[in-house]
């Protein structure tokens, strides 16, 4: 007889997927939205309740999906990451809901919110099985309820921009998945598993074989540009700002902060499970995936620099940061992807928190969504302008935020032992080029919504200055608690670090 | 504005009034791109959908590109081919005690004699949920986009809607009417046939789902959606839907809870080969094709009218 | 001799995908992928699947084609320059349907 | 490896090798082709192209269908066809049909909206309307 507590994944998992189910049932929005609601903070303390169990004793376990033990049924896994990060997961997705609430109800016609919140529901069951699962075509089930689930939110907005950038998006996911899908179909052919432990100890006996060896390094190439498409490092990013920029603001948190770390969740199991992350750089994955975060980080920071679209410009900074977990991914060292999986959580709650307070900025100045106009607008709605000068600084890597920690991190990750010299210095340069370029476009940004002189007229020629905006109180709720916790982040970062090491140890 | 020297610019950055990499002014007007009209054939009379919307690819340097890249993955993968283990033989990778526990002990444990019904439905089931929710979800996108409202119909759309409605009930065809008369019966037989027999023979839910889905769209195309809408309406479709979908979630959740802690199943296996039998097998295939068909159905006349 | 069918398949497959990509009208495309669909489930017949035979012809042929008419009728409508006859595209969905 | 030698394995992995094909053709058509509905029906064959490949590296030479015909008799592994892969791509068929279904319903929307399939048209149409 199991503990009772290594039921919670699976519990969380079937709980939010009867949720999504019995919503349909349900037509008022308000209602659908408090049954969200509710479960995902269940399923935030019953991940918790897993973390806390695993991380105490340092331990990880596995959980039979059925009777049949694992090469033969499915199989989830827990271990400390894992539960953090679906307990991060469930957090931002309430925080973001919570926080575009607004947004939302002027986005989604009423008629059509129950089905936001179906998607809702079902993208939060499938992240917490990315984060669970053992098997390698689960994580292919559930990367598409993801994918269905992420692209509908992104076209809940409904105007003709949304369904274009829906379709972008839905298109470039699919090859991701279809590339996916080919890799684990190789990889079954020349091992005959799908499980992960089964996989390392054939991955293990094949890859010094020389005829194997070849399929080997393409399954991992694959598998790796299947992943990154789909969580938009550089070169195939294209489709994120117009999906980021144009979706209604909970939906573009939600995106930012949670499903684009699914993803690579699943890579970095299957980075240290599947392969060694050793493996992964004798194949030479590692080092594309290296050269393409650093250039990730220069190219979506110039881009963001050039962007006059408030939502836009953050979704811009999204491609960038994306490209600080690869970073950190492709150093292929404990130290580094403990780093990467600092950054998920960190960028988890600022991209959100940045997401979200400014579409109440953009509220509160008649929904102009150029930066020029959202000028003074800290002063109309003050919690969302402290939300965003939070989330901004610690993207520029200012001292006792989370950003700076990252950044700190992933730098000494890359000056640790046994890192060719290639790696440090360009790990260093592009740290350092990127936060400049953050601060380039941050800071003017923070500076305009603080500035009082010479407001703008609206197009039209409203005046906004009068009279302040009240933004409701789930907003402001949202607001404080992602800014308490990307503080959190920065000042308490050391032990959190040392869990996460040891929790890498465990993968 | 170019003639700006570095401090200028520097203030003005710093008071927020420009971006230093951005052009002043920059208003990007789009080249009108002449279509050549495509030379028509004699034959090609008809909407201009499909006519000439064909967008190959026009221009050659993208052409190039993309015919190079082709190229390359070809060969890519053609070489991964090369090196794969050979086809058909027994000494294979995947032939190896996984699916050797399946066909040996799968029909003891399990109870049904087809194997893919084993494995999909039991050894890993928590797949197969997972599928039939990205079909719930497949439907749910597709009512969010194609459900009549304010944002996609105008009253015209509408108006437009009922005139062929009317037309297409005036010359339905009689031909095809009969025939459905005839075939229509045979096909849901056959369809609940595939369905019911799932563990006994090739098929089951998915492939008999989509078979009833199709006797109810000829169903639709020979007597009209009125007919239809009299035993099947929306809330019979919500019923059925979320009917289905929630039995199986409960048995499946039952069935993984007490594997995995070890507790005693109570659903009796039956005799292998019997239609009762297989435990959970058959009550999931009936649930999954009421699921499977209700979605087509849905996918069908949603594209087609916008409502239930 | 298995061999030989096997490939004459195969060969139609490649042949299909890219005449697919290639053909000028969308009805014509929606015709090549049906062929396509049956003929992959004649393959799986003979690589001993019929379960997926069976499923690829009710999904791939059937209900994938039905949605691909349906589109293409709807579309034509919005168009205000057809004047498309009904009748003819639902014979066809008729016969999509039928081959269930 | 000699060239002869790649030849004859591919001959021998025919369905690989056709797949391999397919698959290219199908994701070059997603990504190359602007007209949206080719794109969706792209989809449709570089699916069928990995399941092709998959229910290959399921079949064993001279083996049965994986259908037990007589559960009387304890089943023997050397008679039946490895029936994983054969449900695996089961899963995938349904999945593509919800996607197929889905991007359809898009594409609908925005030939509506843009009168226009061809996706480049739709998005310069697209920024015009948002400027």
């Amino acid at each position: 007889m199991r503990p009772f507590y290594e039921n919670f994944p699976f519990f969380c998992i079937f709980l939010t997927m009867l949720c999504g189910i019995i919503t349909t049932l349900i037509h008022d929005g308000k209602k659908a939205r408090y049954v969200t609601i509710i479960s995902l903070f269940l399923c935030a303390a019953m991940n918790a309740t897993v973390f806390i169990m695993t991380a105490v004793k340092g331990v990880n376990f596995t959980y039979t999906m059925g009777a049949f033990p694992a090469p033969w049924g499915n199989e989830l896994r827990s271990g400390p990451i894992e539960a953090l990060l679906a307990t991060v997961f469930c957090l931002v997705i309430n925080f973001s809901l919570m926080g575009g609430k607004k947004d939302l109800e002027l986005d989604v016609l009423p008629e059509k919110k129950n089905m936001y919140y179906i998607m809702m529901d079902l993208l939060a069951a499938s992240l917490f099985a990315l984060c669970y699962t053992n098997d390698m075509f689960t994580g292919y089930v559930f990367i598409e309820i993801n994918t269905i689930a992420a692209c509908s939110i992104v076209m809940a907005k409904d105007c003709g921009q949304t369904i274009v950038a829906t379709i972008r998006y839905l298109i470039m996911s699919l090859v991701g998945s279809g590339v996916y899908l080919l890799g684990i179909s190789i990889l079954y052919s020349i091992t005959g598993h799908l499980l992960m432990p089964n996989l390392f100890t054939a991955v293990n006996d094949i890859i010094f074989d020389p005829q194997l060896r070849y399929p080997l390094a393409v399954v991992a190439g694959m598998i790796c540009i299947g992943l990154t498409v789909k969580s938009a490092l550089f070169p195939f990013h294209t489709w994120l700002p117009s999906a980021h920029g144009s979706a209604t603001s909970s939906s573009s948190a939600v995106l930012s902060g949670a499903v684009l770390k699914g993803y690579i969740i699943l890579l970095i199991k299957i980075v240290c499970r599947v392969f060694t992350p050793r493996d992964i750089s004798y194949l030479g994955a590692g080092y594309i995936l290296f050269i393409l975060g650093a250039a990730a980080m220069i190219y979506g920071s110039i881009w963001a620099v050039r962007e006059t679209h408030a939502k836009r410009m953050i979704a811009y900074s999204s491609v960038a940061q994306i490209g600080y977990i690869y970073l950190g991914l492709g150093l292929c060292t404990t130290a580094g992807i403990a780093a990467a999986v600092f950054q998920i959580i960190a960028h988890a709650f600022t991209k959100p928190l940045l997401f979200v307070s400014a579409g109440g900025l953009i509220d509160a100045s008649g929904h102009q969504k150029k930066l020029y106009y959202l000028r003074g607008a800290g002063w109309r709605c003050p919690s969302a302008g402290i939300g965003f000068t939070v989330g901004g600084l610690s993207m520029v890597g200012l001292p006792l935020l989370a950003g700076f920690v990252t950044k700190l991190v992933l730098g000494q990750a890359a000056l640790a032992e046994g890192i060719p010299q290639w790696q440090m210095i360009t790990a260093l340069a592009a740290i350092g080029i990127s936060s400049l370029l953050n601060a380039w476009y941050y800071l003017p940004a923070i500076l305009q919504i603080w500035k009082t002189e010479d407001e703008p007229l609206g197009p039209n020629g409203e005046v906004y200055s009068e009279g302040r905006y009240t933004p409701s109180r789930p907003f402001k709720v949202a607001v404080a608690c992602m800014c308490l916790l990307v503080l959190i982040l920065g000042c308490a970062a050391r032990p959190l670090m040392n869990i996460l090491i040891q929790g890498v140890g465990l993968l | 504005m170019k003639t700006d020297n570095w401090f200028q610019r520097l203030v003005r950055w710093t008071n927020g009034d420009s971006k230093p990499l951005h052009e002043p002014q920059a208003h990007v007007e789009f080249p009108k791109k002449e279509t050549p009209e495509a030379p028509e054939a004699p034959f090609e009379k008809g909407p201009s959908l499909l006519k000439s919307s064909a967008g190959e690819i026009t221009n050659f340097s993208l052409m190039v590109v993309s015919m190079f890249c082709c190229g390359v993955l070809i060969l890519v993968l053609l070489l991964t081919v090369a090196y794969l283990p050979r086809f058909g033989s027994s000494y294979n990778a995947p032939v190896n005690e996984v699916s050797q526990r399946y066909v040996e002990q799968g029909v003891q444990e399990v109870g049904a004699t087809n194997l893919v019904t084993n494995i999909i439905l039991v050894y890993r089931g928590f797949d197969t949920y997972g599928e039939s929710c990205v079909l719930f979800l497949g439907a749910t996108a597709v009512i969010m986009l194609m459900a009549i409202d304010r944002n996609n119909t105008t009253k015209k759309d509408l108006e437009e809607l009922e005139e062929t409605e009317k037309m297409e009930s005036k010359n339905r065809n009689q031909i095809i009417r009969h025939v459905t008369m005839i075939l229509m019966p045979i096909i849901f037989l056959y369809g609940l046939y595939i369905l019911c027999n799932g563990h006994l023979s090739p098929g089951g839910g998915f492939a008999g789902g989509s078979i009833l889905g199709g006797a109810l769209i000829l169903c639709e195309t020979a007597f009209g959606v009125k007919k239809v809408h009299s035993f099947f309406n929306h809330k019979v479709y919500h019923i059925i839907k979320v009917g289905a979908l929630i039995l199986y979630a409960v048995l499946i959740c039952y069935t993984i809870f007490v594997g995995a802690n070890g507790l005693e199943n109570i659903i009796p296996l039956g005799k292998p080969g019997s239609i009762l039998s297989a435990g959970i097998i058959l009550p999931i295939n009936v649930a999954v094709g009421l699921e499977v068909a209700c979605t087509m159905y849905a996918f069908y006349i949603y594209f087609g009218k916008g409502n239930l | 001799m298995a061999a030989v069918i096997q490939t004459i398949l195969l060969i139609g497959l490649i042949v299909c995908a890219v005449a697919a990509n290639f053909t000028r009208k969308l009805l014509p495309t929606v015709i090549i992928y049906a062929t396509f669909g049956t003929m992959i489930s004649v393959i799986w017949l003979l690589l001993r699947a019929p379960d997926l035979a069976i499923t690829e012809a009710a999904v791939g042929v059937g209900i994938d084609s039905i949605l691909f008419l349906v589109a293409i009728r709807r579309m034509s409508r919005l168009d205000k320059t057809g004047e498309e006859t009904p009748q003819e595209t639902a014979e066809e969905t008729g016969e999509g349907a039928a081959e269930n | 490896m000699h060239l002869s030698e790649i030849l004859a394995t591919l001959a021998a992995n025919r369905f690989a090798t056709a797949s391999a094909i397919l698959f290219v053709v199908g994701m070059a058509g997603m990504i190359f082709n602007r007209n949206l509905f080719k794109k969706v029906v792209a989809m449709g064959f570089m699916d069928s192209a990995v399941f092709l490949f998959l229910t290959s590296v399921g079949f064993v030479e001279g083996r049965l269908a994986p259908i037990v015909t007589d559960p009387s008799v304890p089943a023997s592994a050397e008679v039946y066809s490895n029936p994983l892969p054969a449900g695996l791509v089961l899963t995938g068929i349904v999945v593509s049909v919800s996607f197929t279904a889905f991007s359809l319903a898009l594409t609908m929307r925005l030939y509506k909206k843009y009168h226009s399939l061809d996706i480049d048209e739709i998005m310069m149409k697209s920024q015009r309307n948002e400027d």
